[in-house]
C-alpha cells in the first residue's frame, strides 16, 4: 500500500546516490517539483532515464546530478535544443555524461517487457540507422517460428520510478488521464516509485482516458499541486510556454543556468 | 519569392498538398505537424493526425504546443499509451504517411537527428535524437520529408543515419526487410525532391514559384540531379495562406521548428 | 473507413468457408448475434479461434461450421462442461475437430504479437506443463541479454475478427466500455473486421474504461441489438443467466441441440 | 458433519481463512471466488482481488455470475485489458496467492484440467483446459488449491499437468526456473494438505471438524501421509456462515463450479 508523505520524504527515503532513476511525462504531467527536490537533496551519480530528457533533465544534468542517461529524444520540446545536456556530452560540464540511446519504440518496448517482468522485448526497430552500432543494448533475434530477424532490447527496470498524477485517495489510488504515456510502464517496471499529485481526494471520480495506478502497486504518493510546472496537468493547468521559451536564454550560459537554479530551486520550496 | 508569402509557408503549403484525404498520418512537431494542420484545415478535413504523445485523430483548431499538447488529447477519437501507438499503430504498418523532419539529409533520403561532426562520443553538435523518428521511417506506408535546404543540411552523406531512407541507394530497403516506401518526397523551401525509380537518389522535380534550380544547386551538399520534366508549383492560394496564418495567430504567435 | 452494413450483408462479405475466424469477448459482449448468422449463412470449414470457446462456439461447432479450434478454456463459464465440444473431440460428432491448445496468458500474447505486427511473442508461460509436448505453436526462445530462456507463441493474425460494442457512430468509430478482454488486439490482427453494435448514435459520449476502434482500423459496422445474448452488454443488458443453466440440458443431446438450433437460429432472424 | 453446516461450507469458510488482509489475490471462477469474497466480507476487508478478465480490486457485493459479470468491471480500482492483466499484473510476480480448482490433483500438487483417461488426441473425458491457471500457479507468490477430495481426483499422477505444482518432487520448480513458490496449501471438504518442506509431498495436516484420517484417506488416490502434528479445525463460526449464505442468496442461489 502507498505510503502518504511529504515530497521532501518520499525523495528521502526513495531515491539514493547511484540509483538508476526514471522520472516519466511525455510532454504531459512532467514530474519537476520532484526533479527539483533531487537536486535540493543533492543527489549524485545517478543514472538518469527518460524516453525525453527534456528542460527537467536538463536542470538535473547541469547540476551535477547525473553520471549516465538512457534516452531516446533530448531537446527543449517546441524550442530547440537542451544546452545543459550538449553542455555535458560535448564538453563535459559539470561532469562527463555516459550516454545510451534509443528510439521512442525502443524505449517504450524496454518499459514493456520491465513492467512484464520479461529480460527482453521484441520489435521492428533501429533497422538501418547507426543506433546498433553505438549502443549495445539493441541486438538482433530470430523468430523460432518463421525465422524472421527483428531486434530485442533488454528491459529497463529502474530503482525507482517518479511520475506526476492529477489525483490520489487518501488510501494511495493514483487516477490519471488525458495523455498517459510510458507511466504506468515505468511504475511498474521500477523496483521503488513514488507520485506526486495536484491533489489528494475522498474519491477518485473515474474519467474517460483514465489510468488508475492500485495503491499496492506504488510505494508513495506525495501532495505536491502544480508539481508538473511548466508542463502542465490536464484538468488542472496549462502549458507554461513562456517558461519553455525563457530556459533557451537562461540555459544556454552556465553561470545564468547556476544562478537560475540557486534562486528558483536550491534557496526555494516549492508550494509542497 | 513574392513579397506575399514567405519561403516557409510556401514550404508549408505544398507539404499539406501532399496529404491526401482521409489517409492516416503520423505527425512530428514543428513544419510537419504544421502542414498537417494545414491540409485537414483545408482540402483534407479527413486526414487521420496521429501523434506518438497517443493521440489518435486529433483534430486541433490550433497549432499545438508540443507533441501532447492538451488540445491534442482532447480533440482525438482514442488516446492510448505511448507504448501502444508505436506497438498497435505505427509497427504494423497502419499508418499510411509519416512526415518527419530533420537537421540533415542525404541524396538518398537517409536523416540524421542524433549528432554532426566529430565522431558520436564527442560530436561537434549534439542534436536531440531518434525520437519516433526510425520506427516512422521504416513502418509508414510512406515518408514525406519536410526541411529547409542548404548545403550544411543536404549533404552527400549524413553523419549519422537516425532515419533510414534509401541507404546507398536501390534495393536496400528490400534487403533489410523493411516494409514501408521510404521518403516519396522532400519538401524544401525551394522545392520539392523525389527519388528516381531506379537508383532512388533524390531528384529535383518542383521548383516553388520564384526558385530557381541553380538556387536549388548551391543549397544541395551534392551534385543535384534535376528532372527532365521539371515543373513549377502553384503558389500559395488565399485561402491556404489565411487558413495557415489563422492556424498560427490561434497558437499564439509562430514557433520555431525543434532541433539544433 | 468502416462501412456500415447489414449484419446478414457484414458476414457474407467478410466471413468465406475455410477462413480463420476469431469471435471474441470475455464473457462480456460476446458476438452471438455474429456468431448464429454463421450458422446460418452455413459457413464451412472453419478455423475457430476464440480464449474461451463457450456456448457461441458450441453452437457453432454442433452445427458443424468448425475444422479446428484454437483456444485456451472451453466450457460452460460457471455451469460445466461444452457438450457439443466434448461430443466433437471425445467422438468426432458431427465432425473430427482439430484442436491448438493454449493458455490465456498464451493466447492474449500471441493477439498482442498480430496486433503489433510481430511474428511472435515472449511470455513466461507453460512452463513444466504438458501443452507444449502437444501444442507445436510453443516454444523456448533465449534472451540474447541474459541467456535466459523463456517461451514463444507464433503471433495470431485470424482472416477476420468479429466482436459486440456498445456503440458505433455513423462515421464508423467504434465504442466498447467495461471489461473489453482482448477486442482491440483481435480486431488490430486481423486482416478484416466486423464489429456489432447495440446502437449507432451520432457522437460518443465519453465513457470510462473505454476502448475507442478508430473507424478506419475496423471493416464493417452491423447493428445488432442484443447481439450478445445470453451475454451481456454493459450499460445495455445483463447476463441471462437462466440461458447458460438451460444450455446444459439443450446441448447434453445432440437431437435436441440440433432441434433448438432450427428453431432459434436457422428458422428465426434475430432483431438486426 | 454437524447438520448446521454443509462440507462445501466447511471446505469454503477455510480457504477464505487462508486469505491475509491486504494480499492481492488472483481468483478463479467457482469455489476460489466465493471463498476469497466470504474474505473479503469477513476478516480481510483490504483483500485485492484480481479476475483475469482485467478487474482489479474488485468488490461485488454479491457473488460475481462470471470471471467477467459486469458487478466485477464496476466495482474494480481499475479495468485494464486481458494481455495487461496477465503480463503486467501476473506474470512479474505482483500477486501474492494464485486460488485455483481442478478437476484432478496429485501427490506433488499438479493440476489437470485438460483431459481425463485416454490420450489428449482421444481422451475419454474431456475437460475445459487451462484458461490461466498455467501461468497463476507459475507466477503467484503462492498459490491455493481448493478442490472437492475423491478417489478420482486426488490421484497418484494427474493424467495431465495443466498446471505445475511441484512435479516430482523436491527441487522441480527451482529447476524449472518458476519464481513463485508454488501450492502451499490445498483444501478439500474433509482437511487442509500442505506440501512436506522437504520432498513436497502433500500432507494432510488439517481436518475440518468431523471428518476423520480414515475418511481422508480413503479419499486420496495415493498412500495419503499424515502430520505427526495433526490439528482439528475450527467449525465455521455463525458470523462466517451467515455472511456466505448471504452471498450466495444475493446472487441468486448457489452456482455449481465450472469444469467436467
Amino acid at each position: 500500500m502507498a505510503e502518504i508523505v511529504s515530497l521532501a520524504e518520499g525523495v528521502a527515503e526513495l531515491v539514493n546516490d547511484g540509483d538508476t532513476v526514471a522520472l516519466e511525462g511525455f510532454t504531459h504531467l512532467i514530474p519537476f517539483a520532484a526533479g527539483h527536490e533531487i537536486v535540493r537533496q543533492r543527489r549524485r551519480d545517478l543514472e538518469l532515464v527518460r524516453m525525453t530528457p527534456d528542460v527537467i533533465y536538463d536542470q538535473l544534468i547541469g547540476m551535477g546530478c547525473a553520471r549516465r542517461l538512457v534516452f531516446s529524444w533530448g531537446g527543449n520540446p517546441g524550442v530547440g535544443s537542451l544546452h545543459r545536456f550538449r553542455d555535458a556530452v560535448e564538453r563535459g560540464w559539470p561532469a562527463p555524461l555516459e550516454i545510451e540511446e534509443h528510439s521512442h519504440a525502443g524505449m517504450a518496448n524496454r518499459y514493456v517487457a520491465g513492467a512484464s517482468g520479461l529480460p527482453f522485448a521484441v520489435l521492428r526497430g533501429y533497422t538501418g540507422t547507426d543506433l546498433p552500432r553505438h549502443t549495445d543494448t539493441i541486438k538482433p533475434i530470430t523468430c523460432p517460428f518463421t525465422g524472421e530477424v527483428l531486434t530485442a532490447v533488454p528491459a529497463l527496470n529502474p530503482d525507482v520510478a517518479i511520475v506526476h498524477a492529477q489525483r490520489a485517495d487518501r488510501a494511495g489510488n493514483v487516477q490519471m488521464w488525458g495523455i498517459t504515456g510510458v507511466q504506468k510502464e515505468a511504475v511498474l517496471a521500477a523496483r521503488r516509485s513514488l507520485v506526486t499529485v495536484e491533489e489528494i481526494v475522498d474519491t477518485l471520480e473515474p474519467m474517460p482516458t483514465q489510468v488508475v495506478l492500485p495503491t499496492w502497486a506504488v510505494s508513495a504518493v506525495a501532495l505536491a499541486p502544480g508539481g508538473s510546472h511548466p508542463s502542465y496537468a490536464q484538468g488542472y493547468s496549462v502549458r507554461d510556454n513562456d517558461f519553455y521559451q525563457a530556459w533557451d536564454a537562461i540555459s544556454r550560459d552556465r553561470d545564468s543556468f547556476t544562478a537560475w537554479m540557486h534562486k528558483h530551486v536550491l534557496d526555494a520550496r516549492r508550494n509542497a | 519569392m513574392s513579397a506575399e508569402w514567405s519561403a516557409d509557408e510556401m514550404m508549408t503549403v505544398a507539404a499539406a498538398r501532399q496529404l491526401r484525404d482521409g489517409t492516416a498520418c503520423f505527425v512530428g512537431i514543428g513544419l510537419p505537424s504544421t502542414a498537417a494542420n494545414l491540409a485537414r484545415a483545408t482540402h483534407a478535413p479527413r486526414l487521420v493526425l496521429i501523434y506518438e504523445s497517443g493521440c489518435l485523430g486529433a483534430k486541433p483548431d490550433r497549432l499545438p504546443l508540443s507533441i501532447g499538447d492538451g488540445i491534442l488529447a482532447d480533440t482525438a477519437d482514442a488516446v492510448v499509451s505511448v507504448p501502444e501507438v508505436f506497438n498497435y499503430w505505427l509497427q504494423p504498418g497502419n499508418i499510411d504517411v509519416g512526415f518527419l523532419g530533420g537537421a540533415q539529409l542525404d541524396r538518398y533520403g537517409n536523416i540524421n537527428t542524433t549528432a554532426i561532426g566529430g565522431d558520436y562520443g564527442d560530436p561537434k553538435v549534439r542534436l536531440p535524437g531518434a525520437g519516433g523518428a526510425p520506427e516512422i521511417a521504416a513502418s509508414c506506408r510512406e515518408v514525406i520529408v519536410i526541411m529547409r535546404q542548404s548545403p550544411r543540411s543536404f549533404v552527400e552523406r549524413v553523419d549519422f543515419v537516425t532515419s533510414f531512407g534509401y541507404g546507398t541507394g536501390s534495393g536496400d530497403r528490400e534487403r533489410l526487410g523493411l516494409r514501408g516506401a521510404g521518403p516519396q518526397v522532400v519538401i524544401t523551401d525551394l522545392g520539392v525532391l523525389r527519388p528516381d525509380p531506379a537508383t532512388q537518389e533524390l531528384v529535383l522535380t518542383e521548383l516553388h514559384p520564384g526558385a530557381t534550380v541553380e538556387q536549388a544547386s548551391a543549397a544541395t551538399g551534392w551534385p543535384l540531379r534535376v528532372a527532365d520534366d521539371l515543373r513549377t508549383g502553384e503558389p500559395p492560394t488565399g485561402s491556404e495562406l489565411s487558413v495557415l496564418r489563422a492556424l498560427k495567430a490561434a497558437t499564439g504567435g509562430s514557433r520555431s521548428v525543434a532541433g539544433a
